[in-house]
Formats: C-alpha cells, sequence, structure tokens
C-alpha cells in the first residue's frame, strides 16, 4: 500500500478542505472523519461539563446539612448530571465518535452512505443538548432522568423542554443508527464479507438496529407527554381515566436497550483491542458476532424487570424474568471468549490494553453487583440506595466509560496521526482506576447500610464512607483531567505516529496517520479476516 | 475519480434502503398511540364504541378514498417520470398535492365538529371525565394530528420534488428523489389506512 | 453492478390502476361490514382488511415486490418486534385487571 | 427567502415550550400535589382508636409521620403499612419518644373498631416495643379527611372496588408544616430518619421524587410467585456462569485448537 507515515499530517483529512475557511471547512464538511471530531470534541465537553456536576454533588456531601447547594438545586444537579451523562455522553460516545471515524474505513469505503445526513445529525445532536443545557437556566426539571409520570405531567419546571431536548437528540440518534445500517449493507469492499467484519463493525451494526428499532417509541413517548401537558390529553393521568404504568412502559422499551447501546459498542471495541495485543486470531470470532445481535434481540425483550416494583402484573413479570435470563447469556459468551483469546495469546502489554483490563474487571463487578442486587434487594432494602448508584457506575462508567477511554487510546494516533504520551496515560490510569473504586466501591457498602440515593444530606453513621467517597471523586476528576490535557497536548505538540503502532491487521491500520481525504487511493480487495496474525499474511 | 466503489449518487438501493428504515421509525412512531389505544379499548370498550360511534365513519371514508386516490397519483408520476414525460409527472404531483389538501380540509371540519361539541381535551363536555371517554379523544386527536403533521410534511415534500422535475435535477435517468418522495407519501397512506378502522370502525 | 440496478422496473399505469380499484373495493367492504357480525368479527375483519390494503399498498405502490430480497426481511423484522411488544405489554395490562 | 427567516422560526418553535405551562393541575386525581412548608389543619377533629375525639393539633407536638390508609384494602394499604412497620423497627430513634407515626383512613366508613384493630397487627409487626400513643390509627367524617388530605395534597377517588390513590407519606413538624413527602411503598429507614431530623430542625426540604407508586384497587395480591422465580432466575445465571467456568478452565484450552 502507497500509504505511509511520510505522508504529513497535513496531508491527511485534517488539512482544510479547499475553497472552504477553517471554520466553514469544520462546520459544513461532510467527511465522516471530520464529523467524527465534531462529535470528539463536542462530547468529550459535555462528559466533563458532567463531571462537574458530578463533582459538586460529591462536594455537597463534605458536610452534613446544606453545605454548597440546597435540596433542590441537588435535584435538579442529579438531573442534569443523569441527562448530560446518559443523552449526551454514554449513549452516543462510540458510535458517534468511533463509529463515524472507523466504520468505513474498517470496510473499506470512502464515507458513510449518507454524508450530508451525517452532518446533520451532529447538528440535531448539539440542538438537542444546547436545549438539555438551556433548561439549567431557566430553571431546571427535577424529575430525574427518566421523566416518570405523573410527576412529570404536573411538576411546573421546565420539565416539557427538557422533554424536547431529549426528543431531538433521539432523532440524532436515529439518523446515526440508519446512516450506519446502510453504509454496513451497500458499501463493503469487494471481499469484505460479512465475516470478514472487524467485531467493532459488527457491534455497531446491532447497535444501529436497537437504535432505529426503540429510539422512535421514545420519541412519541416524550410527543405524549408533551401532549400531555400542553392540552392533556389524558393517557398517562389516573386523573382522566389515563394509566402511568404504560409510561413507564414505553419509556423503559427504549431505555433498557439503551443500555445495550452504551454498552454494546464499548465491548466492540474491547473486541478490537484484546486479539491485537494478544497477537492470535479472537477466539470464536462468530460467537461474538452472534451475541452482538443476539444481545440487540433479547435485550429489546426484558424491559419489564424496571418495573417489577411499579405494580405491574406478575404474569408480565414471569416473562420478562426469562427473557433477563436469556440475555446473560450473550454477554457472558463475549467475556469468556476475551479471556479464551489472552489465554496463550503472546501477549503485549501497552496503554490500550491496560485500559481493557480495567474494563474487564469494573465491568464483571458492576455484572455481579447486579445479580446480587437481584437476588438479595427482596430480603434486605437495596433498592433506592446507593447501592444501586454504585451498580449503575460500574456498569456505565466502569464498562461503557473505560470501553470507550480504551478505543480513545486505541484509535488516538490514528485519529490525530500523533503520539501521546504513555507514561502519562498510564499514570492516569492507574490513578483514574483508583479514584474511580475509592469513589463508588463504599457506596456499595453505604447502600447496604440503608444510605438513601438522591439524597442531599444524611445520617451521622454514614460519615466515614462519605468522606473516603469524596476523596475518591477528587482522585478521579483530578485523573479525567490530567488524561485529557494529556491527550489535548498530544492532538498539538505529539510525535508522529507512525501507520501501525500496535501491529493491528484490521483496514483502518493499513493507510496513513491520520488517514487521507479519501480514506484509500484505490478501495482495497479483501482476502482475509480481520485478525489474522500468521507471518506474511 | 469514478470507481467501482465511490460514494455514488447512484447507489439507487442504498438510498431506497435507508428511506425504508427511515419509514420504520415512523411506523413505530405511530405503533405508539395505536399500542395505547389497544390497551385502553381493552380497559374501557363500552366507552371506546360509544365514542367511536360519535365519529363519522363516512367522512372517515371519504378521506381515505382522497388519500388513496392521492397514492395513486403519486404512483403513476414516478411511472411517468421513468417513461419521461416530464409534462404529466408535474400535473400528477400537482394532483397529489390537491388531493392531500383536500384531506386536511376535510379533517378540519371534522376536528371543528368536534370541539363545537366541546369533545376535545380539556373541553367541556369531557371535563372530569374517568371512563374512558376523555382517554378515546385525546388518542384521537393527538394520532390523528399526528397524522395530519405528516400529511403536511408530505405535501410540502412534494412540492420540494415538483421544484426538482422542473429544474430537471429529477429526471428520467435519476429520478431516486422522487422515489423516496413517493414512498414517504405512500407511507402516510398505509398509518391512515390503519388509522381508519381504528378509530372509526372498531364497534 | 449499478448499471443493472438502475434499470428499475417500470409499474405500468394499468396495474397501478387496478391495485387503486381493489383498494376502493376493500374501503367500501370494511365500511360496509363494520358493526355487524359476531364480536370477534368485529375487531379482526377491519384489521384484516386494512392489512391487506396495506400490503396492496406496499407492494405495488410503493414497489416492495419489485426489491431486493433485503427490503422484505427488514420489513419482516418491523412487524416481528410490533407483535412481540405488543404481546408483552398485553401480559401486563390484561393480567392486572 | 425561507433559509434567511429560518432561524427565526426555529426560535419561535422553541419558544412555546419556554412559555407553556402545564394546563392540568386537578386536586382530585389520584396523586402527589406537593403542599410543602404549609401547615396542616390543626383543628381537624379526628377519632382516635380508643374512642377518644382528638384535634390534630392536640396529638401533635412532636415530628410526626403521616400515612393515610383505608382500612377495608385488601393489597396495597397493607403493603404500605407492614413496611412502614417494618422500617418503624429498624429505625435508630424511637417512635414515641422521638416521633410520632400517625394513619389516617381516608374513607369515612372505617370505624375505630377496625382502626383497633390494624393497631393491634401493626404494632407487633414493627417488632420493638412502643408505647400505645406512638402510633396512632385515625378515622373521621368526611370534612376532617376532606381538610387534611387537601392540605396535603393528597389525591384519591372511589370507584367501585375501593379506592385508586397514591403511596406515599408526608413528614410533619412538631407545629404542623409539611416538611417533605417520602414516596413509595417501601421506606429505607434512613431515610425517615433524615426527614424527621429535618422535622426537628424545621428545615423544609425537596423531596426525592421516585418512580409513580400507584394503588388501584384493582390490583391482585401477592407477588410471592415473582419473587420467587426471580430467585430462581438470578440462581440460575449464577451457575450457569459458574459452569462456563470450570468448563473453560478445564476443558476450553483454546489456545492448542486454533494456533498452529
Amino acid at each position: 500500500m502507497a500509504a505511509d507515515n511520510t505522508r504529513g499530517i497535513r496531508e491527511g483529512y485534517l488539512a482544510s478542505e479547499p475553497g472552504k475557511g477553517f471554520i466553514a471547512s469544520w462546520l459544513l464538511t461532510t467527511d465522516h472523519k471530520r464529523i467524527g471530531i465534531l462529535y470528539l470534541f463536542s462530547i468529550l465537553s459535555f462528559f466533563l461539563v458532567g463531571v462537574v456536576f458530578g463533582l459538586l454533588m460529591r462536594l455537597e456531601l463534605i458536610s452534613r446539612g446544606p453545605t454548597i447547594m440546597e435540596a433542590h438545586t441537588y435535584n435538579a444537579f442529579f438531573t442534569l448530571h443523569g441527562v448530560i451523562m446518559l443523552f449526551l455522553f454514554i449513549i452516543p460516545v462510540v458510535p458517534s465518535i468511533f463509529g463515524n471515524f472507523l466504520l468505513p474505513i474498517m470496510i473499506g469505503a470512502r464515507d458513510v452512505a449518507f454524508p450530508r445526513l451525517n452532518l446533520l445529525s451532529w447538528y440535531f445532536y448539539m440542538a438537542g443538548a444546547l436545549l438539555a443545557l438551556t433548561t439549567l437556566i431557566i430553571g431546571p426539571a427535577d424529575t430525574g432522568w427518566t421523566f416518570y409520570a405523573p410527576y412529570s405531567l404536573r411538576t411546573g419546571s421546565s420539565v416539557s423542554l427538557a422533554v424536547f431536548s431529549v426528543f431531538v437528540l433521539g432523532i440524532s440518534s436515529i439518523l446515526t443508527g440508519l446512516n450506519f445500517v446502510v453504509t454496513v449493507h451497500r458499501l463493503r469492499a469487494p471481499g469484505m464479507t460479512w465475516f470478514r467484519l472487524p467485531l467493532f463493525v459488527w457491534s455497531l451494526y446491532a447497535t444501529a438496529w436497537i437504535q432505529i428499532i426503540a429510539t422512535p417509541i421514545l420519541g412519541v413517548n416524550l410527543l405524549l407527554v408533551m401532549a400531555e401537558r400542553f392540552f392533556g390529553i389524558g393517557v398517562f393521568d389516573p386523573a382522566k381515566g389515563g394509566d402511568p404504568i404504560l409510561y413507564q412502559h414505553l419509556f423503559w422499551i427504549y431505555s433498557h436497550p439503551a443500555v445495550y447501546i452504551m454498552v454494546l459498542p464499548a465491548m466492540g471495541a474491547v473486541s478490537e483491542i484484546v486479539p491485537v495485543f494478544a497477537r492470535r486470531v479472537i477466539f470464536g470470532y462468530k460467537a461474538i458476532a452472534y451475541s452482538s445481535i443476539g444481545i440487540a434481540a433479547v435485550g429489546s425483550l426484558v424491559w419489564g424487570h424496571h418495573m417489577f416494583v411499579s405494580g405491574f402484573s406478575y404474569t408480565a413479570a414471569v416473562y420478562f424474568s426469562l427473557f433477563t435470563f436469556f440475555v446473560a447469556i450473550p454477554s457472558a459468551i463475549k467475556v469468556y471468549n476475551w479471556v479464551g483469546t489472552l489465554y496463550k495469546g503472546s501477549i503485549v502489554m501497552d496503554t490500550p490494553f491496560y485500559f481493557v483490563l480495567a474494563f474487564i474487571f469494573l465491568f464483571s463487578i458492576g455484572g455481579l453487583s447486579g445479580l446480587i442486587l437481584g437476588a438479595l434487594s427482596v430480603n434486605v432494602h437495596l433498592h433506592d440506595t446507593y447501592f444501586v448508584v454504585a451498580h449503575f457506575h460500574y456498569i456505565k462508567f466502569g464498562g461503557a466509560g473505560f470501553g470507550m477511554l480504551a478505543a480513545l487510546h486505541y484509535w488516538f494516533p490514528k485519529i490525530s496521526g500523533r503520539m501521546y504520551n504513555k507514561r502519562v496515560a498510564n499514570f492516569a490510569l492507574v490513578f483514574l482506576f483508583i479514584g474511580f473504586n475509592t469513589l463508588y466501591f463504599p457506596m456499595f457498602i453505604l447502600g447496604y447500610e440503608g444510605m438513601p440515593r438522591r439524597y442531599f444530606d444524611y445520617l451521622p453513621q454514614y460519615v466515614l464512607w462519605q468522606h473516603v467517597s469524596i476523596v475518591g471523586s477528587w482522585i478521579l476528576g483530578a485523573s479525567i483531567f490530567t488524561m485529557i490535557g494529556n491527550l489535548l497536548v498530544a492532538a498539538f505538540r505529539g510525535a508522529a505516529a507512525p501507520m501501525n503502532p500496535w501491529g493491528a491487521r484490521t483496514l483502518e491500520w493499513q493507510v496513513s496517520s491520520p488517514p487521507p481525504k479519501e480514506n484509500f487511493e484505490t478501495i482495497p480487495e479483501v482476502t482475509r479476516g480481520p485478525y489474522d496474525f500468521r507471518e506474511g499474511a | 475519480m469514478s470507481k467501482p466503489h465511490d460514494i455514488s449518487h447512484r447507489d439507487y438501493t442504498g438510498a431506497k434502503l435507508g428511506m425504508w428504515l427511515f419509514l420504520f421509525t415512523e411506523f413505530f412512531l405511530f405503533f405508539g398511540p395505536v399500542l395505547l389505544y389497544a390497551v385502553f379499548r381493552f380497559r374501557y370498550p363500552h366507552a371506546f364504541i360509544d365514542a367511536s360511534l360519535k365519529l363519522d365513519a363516512g367522512v372517515g371514508a371519504l378521506n381515505t378514498v382522497i388519500l388513496l386516490t392521492s397514492s395513486l397519483c403519486m404512483a403513476l408520476a414516478i411511472t411517468a417520470m421513468q417513461r419521461g414525460r416530464k409534462g404529466l409527472t408535474l400535473f400528477l404531483l400537482a394532483l397529489t398535492v390537491t388531493l392531500g389538501s383536500f384531506f386536511l380540509v376535510n379533517k378540519y371540519f371534522e376536528w371543528g365538529a368536534k370541539f363545537a361539541h366541546g369533545l376535545y381535551p380539556g373541553g367541556e363536555a369531557l371535563a372530569g371525565n374517568a371512563d374512558g371517554t376523555a382517554i378515546f379523544y385525546g388518542l384521537y386527536f393527538f394520532t390523528t394530528g399526528l397524522h395530519g403533521l405528516h400529511v403536511l410534511a408530505g405535501m410540502a415534500i412534494i412540492i420540494g420534488a415538483a421544484l426538482m422535475v422542473h429544474e430537471g435535477r429529477i429526471n428520467s435517468t435519476d429520478f431516486v428523489k422522487l422515489e423516496n418522495t413517493g414512498l414517504y407519501w405512500h407511507l402516510v397512506d398505509v398509518v391512515w389506512i390503519f388509522l381508519f378502522p381504528v378509530f372509526y370502525l372498531v364497534r | 453492478m449499478d448499471a443493472k440496478e438502475t434499470k428499475e422496473r417500470i409499474v405500468g399505469a394499468p396495474t397501478l390502476f387496478a391495485v387503486w380499484a381493489a383498494l376502493l373495493g376493500l374501503t367500501w367492504l370494511t365500511v360496509d361490514l363494520s358493526g355487524k357480525g359476531m364480536a370477534i368479527f368485529v375487531l379482526a375483519a377491519p384489521f384484516l382488511i386494512a392489512s391487506a390494503k396495506a400490503f396492496l399498498v406496499v407492494d405495488y405502490f410503493m414497489r416492495l415486490k419489485y426489491e431486493p430480497s433485503i427490503f422484505r426481511y427488514i420489513f419482516l423484522i418491523v412487524f416481528g418486534t410490533i407483535a412481540v411488544v405488543s404481546f408483552l405489554v398485553y401480559q401486563d395490562v390484561a393480567y392486572r385487571q | 427567502m425561507i433559509r434567511r427567516h429560518l432561524p427565526g422560526l426555529v426560535c419561535l418553535f422553541f419558544s412555546i415550550f419556554l412559555l407553556a405551562q402545564p394546563l392540568c393541575a386537578l386536586e382530585t386525581a389520584p396523586g402527589v400535589t406537593e403542599r410543602t412548608g404549609e401547615r396542616v389543619p390543626l383543628d381537624a377533629l379526628f377519632t382516635d382508636e380508643t374512642g377518644k375525639s382528638v384535634a390534630l393539633g392536640a396529638l401533635l407536638g412532636k415530628p410526626a409521620i403521616l400515612s393515610f390508609a383505608y382500612f377495608s384494602c385488601e393489597d396495597q394499604c397493607n403493603t404500605v403499612l407492614s413496611n412502614l412497620a417494618s422500617s418503624l423497627g429498624r429505625m435508630s430513634s424511637a417512635p414515641g419518644d422521638d416521633f410520632l407515626v400517625l394513619t389516617v383512613s381516608f374513607d369515612d366508613e372505617d370505624t375505630r373498631g377496625e382502626a383497633a384493630y390494624k393497631k393491634k397487627n401493626y404494632m407487633s409487626a414493627a417488632g420493638r416495643p412502643m408505647d400505645e400513643g406512638a402510633w396512632k390509627f385515625l378515622t373521621g367524617d368526611k370534612t376532617s379527611i376532606e381538610a387534611l388530605t387537601g392540605a396535603i395534597g393528597f389525591g384519591f377517588r372511589k370507584t367501585e372496588k375501593g379506592y385508586d390513590h397514591p403511596a406515599a407519606l408526608a413528614v410533619l413538624s412538631a407545629d404542623g408544616r409539611i416538611i417533605r413527602y417520602v414516596y413509595g411503598s417501601s421506606y429505607l429507614p434512613a431515610d425517615l430518619e433524615m426527614a424527621l431530623m429535618e422535622a426537628r430542625e424545621g428545615r423544609i426540604t425537596a423531596s426525592i421524587k421516585k418512580a409513580a407508586r400507584f394503588c388501584f384497587s384493582s390490583e391482585p395480591g401477592g407477588r410471592a410467585y415473582l419473587v420467587s422465580v426471580l430467585r430462581v432466575a438470578g440462581l440460575s445465571t449464577l451457575v450457569v456462569v459458574a459452569g462456563l467456568f470450570i468448563y473453560l478452565k478445564g476443558f476450553g484450552r483454546p489456545g492448542k485448537k486454533d494456533k498452529r
């Protein structure tokens, strides 16, 4: 292949597009790589805003009683922390940044199927994000991120605007998913058969399907809430014979699969990194590929287990328990296949791989605590305690968040054309890991002792673990800022990265770093699988 | 720079696949209220039947015929475009839009009659009602309103497509935009095909 | 590959008119039948007729009949999902009473 | 033309959402309309389980947890009361000494006899010694019930089979102001403890809004079946996980096959 690392960074896609100014060449671009960068910067900015909200919420608990904010401010903060972290960060992060940047290159295409639609979905994302932040200024919603009826119908705060912003974000998500499905179906390079697709592409493909199928249901549900607030159509209002539990159905039909929208792409990135650093073909390629589809399919049918406590029929609960049991199988398959790959691989230790190890460790704790929650919460009151908070932070931050950070450190040299300082990155990871566990592990203990979640105050007996957790939040915050600072410095001043620093075999590493404008001089002919590490392959 | 796998504007199948996927998200959008309708009809059978009897099935049937005919015009317009008959295409598109506006005018009078009787969410005839009648009308207005917005959007898109036909940007060799416009309009029709029995006929 | 696909099949006007006539006939039938017959029939008949009409529109007006088979599979996925989701919600609603 | 005005139109469209406020604020709906900071009617008369008629103001004097129920309720009210009882049993501050618990029936046909029966049951369910005065079960006539439920913002509605009503507690200060609400049908002792602490300090705070929890009179009782299904599913998952682990460890040896 003609591309090599002597092609400077200035000649790649990062150079200004001819005939456009600097700003226009970014804001009006249809290049999937540039759109990926737009997402990278916007999503990481919102992530930092969410982190700051989280740190402030922790800081409030440094002493008992109102310290830096009142109860209703705290309520508004956790709603915003939830909305930002879920809808602005963890749902779009991997598909929108890495999916946009890498999916076309990985399948050997010059761009996604609908480049202009792709730019439009970034604009929808930004519009939704700014609307969500506007609610902060005009009086934040205090319903929590679930907007449960009937509170969300009656409360005077800016629920309509918050709901509308989530609706707009949903449109963005649908358009991205639609684009990816068509791209994978239509634009694979010659020889790129379905079973030669990198596993990351498989996971994005499965995710895209969930986005297409589940998001419209959330959309119409939010439209119904707005219609309810403006016109009082009555479907969720018990005063008019409506049923608020139906809101929960429609909400969780989307929001449970959304958990898989968050986790699947991160798992895909991990499936990409593991074989590269184990230097062997991934164990059970087809099993992982099918398990992505399996998670997407079965995961769409288990929404009911969020509603066991809200007074719904137990006949339905039996079905949902059954499906919940089934969905554990494909997830377990993935973990065992990663471990199977590492087993007897010749492992190369390097920064992205450390992130993957942290991911597997934290995600396992998250999963196990979920089982504990299911099996024990009947006897011990764990519902609505800090235990739940710890559990979903281990799943979402420890799982999806660390998966995303692994992806960021793995593909950074390809995206920017420069290499970051690995020592600083490793150092930040170690402290992130320590800070994470110091922050969230005490929450398991607090939850077990009965500390209710979502409250700005606590009883004297919880002081110790609250303080440990707050110290953890400072370590976590400092290491996140160090990590992102390290990458920012590298993006502008780092040493030029070689074409293929990790020795990977997928297509994106066969083009220069950063990739040229249309990805490939000639569309490659694919003749082997994505994880073929045999010599001379 | 035209290579086999270039991002081709001629990937008709890709463009239509994208459009179909979009249409499916629209199906899901309407699936929500129809699901709620099914649930509440199960819960309040008598109120729903009584409320449904107050709707004029004749007007609903007339609107069905109007939309079906406009769909026919749209399909004929694509056939005409494929055969290169630009004038006929424009005429058929104009007819489609006109029929669409007839549908809306009809709907306007139908809604107006309900408003006159206080049968709307928050209206005096439904105030304090909790036996399911208010829900029926709530769903009726929500769903037909959402559908009406789609009719409006569809008409705007058809007018846009007609302008492109006029300018020659849609022509007998490159007409996938017209096909996708047609797909959207037919979706509006298919949704109505289901809404009509749901609200007017299941008694 | 592209050259072949752009040669789209033209659906002739007589076919479209025939489909239209069938649709009008079915509309007449469904209005005429409404409210008649047994309870189960009152529920089932309009939906069966509506499905038949929808398939006519989808197959001929929207030309699904002439598209690659992938389109049909996607169609099945969507309606399968709708069926399963309805079933599960029904499991809650029906047994709550 | 349109393109030039598009930003303006978009802003106009969004401004609708800023201006619009919910139109429906129905007071009689089953649900809680929060009236935090307001005072309950201290002169409202109720009958306690011994048959004595007392004004609400005379009963208070300490912070209080107020719960509503109707005594012929077969399912959810019992869940609410037995969960409340079990939380009372696990709290570190003592009911009676540090605070009071008031359960008011919102069905004006309930009698003091039923109240006494309920009281006996739930006092023993708490599993800790409490004085007679610690937990009062009150009945009253329509006017006092409506005065109290109206002041709390507790909306309920009579149906053919009973009542539809929300599941929530209100925590009152010693002088009868509403401190905050605790939603749901099960309560964390720490949550009640904190609300009472705020009541002692007279600090009015915001309630935690949780999933809507309603008691519809038509609900079937008993969820024991569901609980066992959940447990079986959880245990089988654990067994399968353990089994897979053992399988991989013992027989997997995946490296040998694929690596040539």
